[in-house]
């Protein structure tokens, strides 16, 4: 027997759960501005996640997911892309759709039932939120093709979970990429869970990187907890994929502190220790120890930070509970470039009856 | 005899079948442990083992691929897709396997499935967790369709559908899960596929539905009864195969015809049983068929959902002007 | 001005636009080096190079999704699935996302594909190379459907659903692929979508008719000519939009109505002409509506496949029985 | 950096392409009588291929795929499997199907336009021929969990192409398979060609065989065109598989030396040269040779056996052709249990027009 091909896959962590450094510190952490913008913008997100959960909760807001605990990959991610590269999202990325642009008021608006909330005033080209698992993998794909073909210096970067693992769409989406070295980057970030379903039951593959090899590209995991380690790597793999090498996958591991979403009670199927553990190496810790031990970050500028992050939050939520509906023909009149007239029909129709069917909130 | 929500009744016909057929078999994502997220399956895991109630890995495609294989070797899985919006990885297995195993080798291997999902609106669902595309599956031969709307078809027709030797596409609507209850008798007795099932006798107008539109048309037709108008209201059920007798024999008695679903209007089932009236009912119509339905437009996030959907106002005024013909 | 076939139309407006319009390309299985197992982008590669015609994986999803991907972000991406039969994979991405990538973002992100796809039996292909499954995509919200029944609707009708700002899937009646020759001017004219085409008229009775079925239907009608009959063909052309108000029109001047066509009969296309029918026109109508379609089975392997197919004598002795009406 | 998960492919021959042994030969190739059978099997298949390509160029047959130079990676495939294993096969594994009883008047049947070429007599449990690419996988995972499930001590075994591992299902086979530790082989034939898409634009993946490694269940590339070889491992993965073990992938390197299928022109597409080159590794030169070097094979026995192969191969087409066609009712009468009263009609009309429409052979 012939050994024909081998692979390694490789685990970085650059901050460990108390905020020391675990590694040799790349030089994006020793930027202290960089990681400040960043450590603000998990802040805020949190805020903004808390008062979600509590619009849902009064009523104000349809099923919400939660991204409790994700903040670090999710701004990783995001703050390694440039503005003109294309996100394809799932559905709980909040940290990295804010930091990509999108606003607060359109995350709830989508949220909230509303159409609009997936009309991004800021990053025109990002694909909207994600609900079918893994599908978004294939539209990075075909976002790189049209960048490659075009011979522009751009890429696309997808975000699915540890689930979307098992949809053949993933991997369909990374044998693509890799044969045609398309400039793109998987994301996965393994929050341990896909509802109910623990990591252990989904696969038998160790790690979710290795899954990169059947597409003969490269995959790492990274401790997804750890902001330096996501920005630094996918950084990484945004340079050589602009480099023309190709595309990467890269698994963040982390934890998902809250339940599946807002219609979902995690009680029933894991363990509430096993909760409790994972909070304790929650990603907002270590970086601000990190920056505290830097000494630009304090209690105060903290107090000031967490105060700031809820006007803002409370602001954009006023401006979501004061959007009117979305008009009745606005379901009619974006469905093709123009509505075609044998349809009209219907159209007059929905307006003739327009509201007179019960209501959702607002 | 239990006093059961329609959901309730599923999992009761669940419970009773994996009981007395060591065959059985229900999988899908969440369904296990968490019972699923709509709680169909909720302690079925705990009661009958994870062999029998099986969690599996988060691909619709996937679920339905081994179903296929589990049936042609013996076994009757019940596979559970969460939403309908997700149920489209499935439709290459369904139409290309399930629905020919038994045709293509003449009989020797068959698939006796079930594929259960969730569908339709109204209950303020995020996006993609609305859908009613029951007609993409009465398309494809060697497909049963079926569609219950109170607690007692659940049970009966869930039975039926676990049993029949051949693949049955079970949909659920979801708003009508837990909307209100039937003693329902645990006694595992069937109820029979493809045949609709009258829920109002009426001789002014007939009206076909199905789902969670039996309610909105039923109020409806509770109005107009206040007017003195006597609708005869059919449940389709079985979506497909269509029991067209029973409409024809309706529509002879009423002379009118209308046809009310969530789903959208092109191409819907809705169409198919127009165009078998329109042939062998003909000279039996006063007037025009009509339709009540979902628009040609993707299903508007909940803000707006209640606007694409027959109400009863328009449910109402359709066959007032029917009957105006 | 050339004489041309069905399929060499297609190349011709295919190559047209790679010409003219740097964000087409062409994409599918096979369709690079080898122009096509059918033949329809051959030459393409050679003359417009590897980038603009590629040969994919094979992975139906895959391409499907990844022209999504591309067409979102500005090409024009025209994707070709090798047989219906492999079209299912593809279903996910188009429902879920090509046809409503316009509505959830409001306009701000599009989805300006064609879904190329040979369909239909008659050629003694092997099993799931002759499947007829229109009406499936018809019933997708966003989604226009065209089938091209002659060359120079084949060159004007792919042409426009390339410029198209939205998906269509376009359906190419294989049998006819090389049928016949018409003089076909390559000179980028799109012909319209969303409307019937009238290829007899007559006052007797309307066809309504697509894909390679106009030919049976055309056979027919011409040996009912020879027997007085003037029947009024139309080809629906575009199967979703519909254009109801030519079919309306025309059976406000016959008072009958046949429809044709290869797909299984229960919830296919014709169902919805038909209810479209007989609720606008029902009172021009003199009798039943009729189909004349394929059987609601598996289509057979190909020593059965022209007994499950709507015939010229089939057709004849439907439309006759409607003049009795 | 830390490495947290390596993986090797390794690559077996035990025969090369003149017949020697490359590797210690497993006890399989010391047992002539097995060897003999499978080489008789091979030869039998290329005979009834050979003659089927000509059935199809004399209208006699359907558009037909021919098997030519695979015969070693189909024979050795089932000559693993115990009869009461379940085979999944695609399209064009006739060596493996006459192996596990599937008569050549079948195989004929079916690429002859009769669905009763799936009515195996023989092996009433094998999945038919299979179009749609790499959907079988997952029926071969159904069927093992099945078999799982009810404690049997049986296995199933698919077979799909190079061009089937870009299918979605083919991943999503291997990842449940590994999940859930079934009893089941996947096995690629690699033969180089998807149609006209050869294997370096199909996937960045060196080996297929790596491709298990996204799904935590082993995965090894032997020679296709070695029978030693190909049944050896084979066997192991079913060993491992039926002591609960799990899930193997086995990647059967060999080339497609016919068209596609006799509907394609491969010379539009791929050089001469390299078909040419591939003749001369081809699988039954050195098995034969294998068995002349052992003393057991002779030019007597071959010109004995290719009379007998062409002998059963003629019988068989004679009853294909004398074969009557199906009733119409049958496409009717086989769609369910029992076809439903409703639709009587349709069956009734179909019967009424009976043969009226045109007429395919026979
Ligand atoms: C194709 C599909 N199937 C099922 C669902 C229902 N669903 C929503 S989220 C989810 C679990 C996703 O888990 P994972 O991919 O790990 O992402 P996470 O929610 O943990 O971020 C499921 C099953 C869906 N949205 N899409
Ligand atoms: C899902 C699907 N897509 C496309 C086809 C058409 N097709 C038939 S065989 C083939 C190539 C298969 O290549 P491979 O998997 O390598 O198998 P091989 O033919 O080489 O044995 C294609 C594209 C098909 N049968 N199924
Ligand atoms: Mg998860
Ligand atoms: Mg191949």
């Amino acid at each position: 027997m012939e050994t024909i091909a081998d692979f390694e896959v490789q685990y970085s962590q650059f901050l460990d759960p108390e905020g020391k450094p675990s590694a040799d510190i790349p030089a994006l952490a020793t930027d202290t501005e960089k990681l400040l913008d960043m450590y603000r913008l998990m802040t805020v997100t949190r805020v903004f996640d808390t008062k979600a959960i509590n619009l849902q909760r009064t009523g104000k807001l349809g099923t919400y997911a939660s991204c409790l605990g994700h903040e670090a990959a999710h701004v990783g991610i995001a703050a390694a892309m440039r503005p003109d590269d294309v996100l394809a999202p799932s559905y709980r990325e909040y940290g990295a759709m804010l930091c990509r642009g999108v606003t607060m008021t359109e995350i709830l608006l989508y949220w909230g039932g509303d159409e609009r909330g997936s009309d991004y005033a800021g990053p025109r080209n990002d694909f909207p939120m994600c609900v079918p698992i893994a599908t978004q993998c294939l539209h990075a794909a075909g976002a790189a093709m049209a960048f490659q073909l075009r011979g522009e210096d751009r890429c696309a970067v997808s975000i699915n979970g540890d689930g979307g693992t098992s949809e053949g769409a993933f991997y369909e989406a990374m044998n693509i990429a890799g044969a045609r070295k398309l400039p793109v980057v998987f994301m996965v970030v393994n929050n341990k869970w896909a509802i109910s379903l623990p990591i252990e039951m989904q696969t038998a593959s160790k790690t979710l990187a290795q899954k990169a090899v059947a597409a003969g590209i490269p995959g790492i995991q990274v401790d997804g907890n750890d902001i330096i380690a996501v920005r630094h790597w996918v950084e990484r793999a945004l340079e050589r994929a602009r480099n023309g090498e190709g595309a990467c996958l890269i698994e963040a591991v982390t934890y998902r502190l809250s339940d599946h979403t807002t219609a979902d009670d995690s009680s029933r199927y894991r363990k509430q220790e096993e909760v409790e553990a994972a909070r304790t190496v929650e990603p907002l810790i270590r970086i601000r120890q990190y920056l505290m031990d830097l000494g630009v970050w304090d209690k105060k500028k903290e107090t000031k930070l967490l105060n700031d992050a809820a006007a803002k939050v409370d602001a954009a939520v006023e401006k979501y509970l004061h959007t009117p509906k979305p008009d009745i023909e606005s379901m009619f009149d974006h469905m093709y470039a123009q509505w075609p007239e044998q349809l009209e029909e219907q159209r007059q129709h929905a307006i003739r009856y327009g509201g007179t069917n019960g209501d959702s909130h607002g | 005899m239990a006093e059961v929500t329609l959901i309730d009744a599923l999992t009761m016909a669940m419970a009773w079948e994996l009981e007395h057929d060591p065959s059985v078999v229900v999988l899908g994502e969440d369904v296990g442990v968490n019972g699923g997220v709509f709680r169909a399956t909720a302690g079925l895991q705990k009661k009958f083992g994870v062999d029998r109630v099986q969690d599996t890995p988060l691909a619709e495609g996937m679920i339905a691929g081994i179903s296929i294989g589990m049936a042609a070797q013996g076994m009757r899985p019940i596979a559970e897709i969460q939403f309908m919006g997700f149920i489209y990885p499935t439709v290459d297995q369904i139409i290309n396997h399930a629905g020919r195993m038994r045709n293509r080798t003449r009989g020797r291997l068959t698939c006796p499935m079930v594929l259960r999902a969730p569908f339709g609106g109204g209950i303020h669902a995020p996006e993609h967790h609305s859908e009613s595309t029951e007609a993409m599956f009465a398309h494809m031969p060697g497909i049963r369709v079926v569609i219950p709307s109170s607690p007692t078809r659940a049970y009966g027709l869930l039975l039926a559908a676990i049993r029949d030797p051949d693949p049955v596409v079970f949909l659920e609507p979801k708003r009508i899960y837990r909307l209100n209850k039937q003693d329902v008798e645990d006694n595992g007795k069937a109820l029979p596929m493809d045949v609709c099932y009258i829920l109002r006798e009426g001789s002014d107008i007939t009206v076909v539905t199905w789902g969670a539109m039996t309610f909105e048309t039923l109020k409806a037709v509770d109005q107009l009864a206040r007017k003195g108008i006597r609708c005869e209201v059919i449940d389709l059920t079985t979506i497909s195969p269509i029991d067209y007798e029973t409409i024809l024999e309706s529509v002879q008695k009423t002379g009118r015809l209308v046809i009310v679903h969530e789903a959208a209007r092109t191409c819907g089932v809705g169409a198919e049983i127009a165009a078998i009236v329109a042939e062998k009912g003909i000279y039996d119509l006063q007037g025009p068929i009509r339709r009540v339905t979902g628009y040609d437009v993707v299903m508007p996030l909940f803000r707006r959902e209640m606007d694409y959907m027959p109400s009863v106002g328009k449910i109402i005024d359709v066959i007032q002007e029917s009957l105006e013909d």
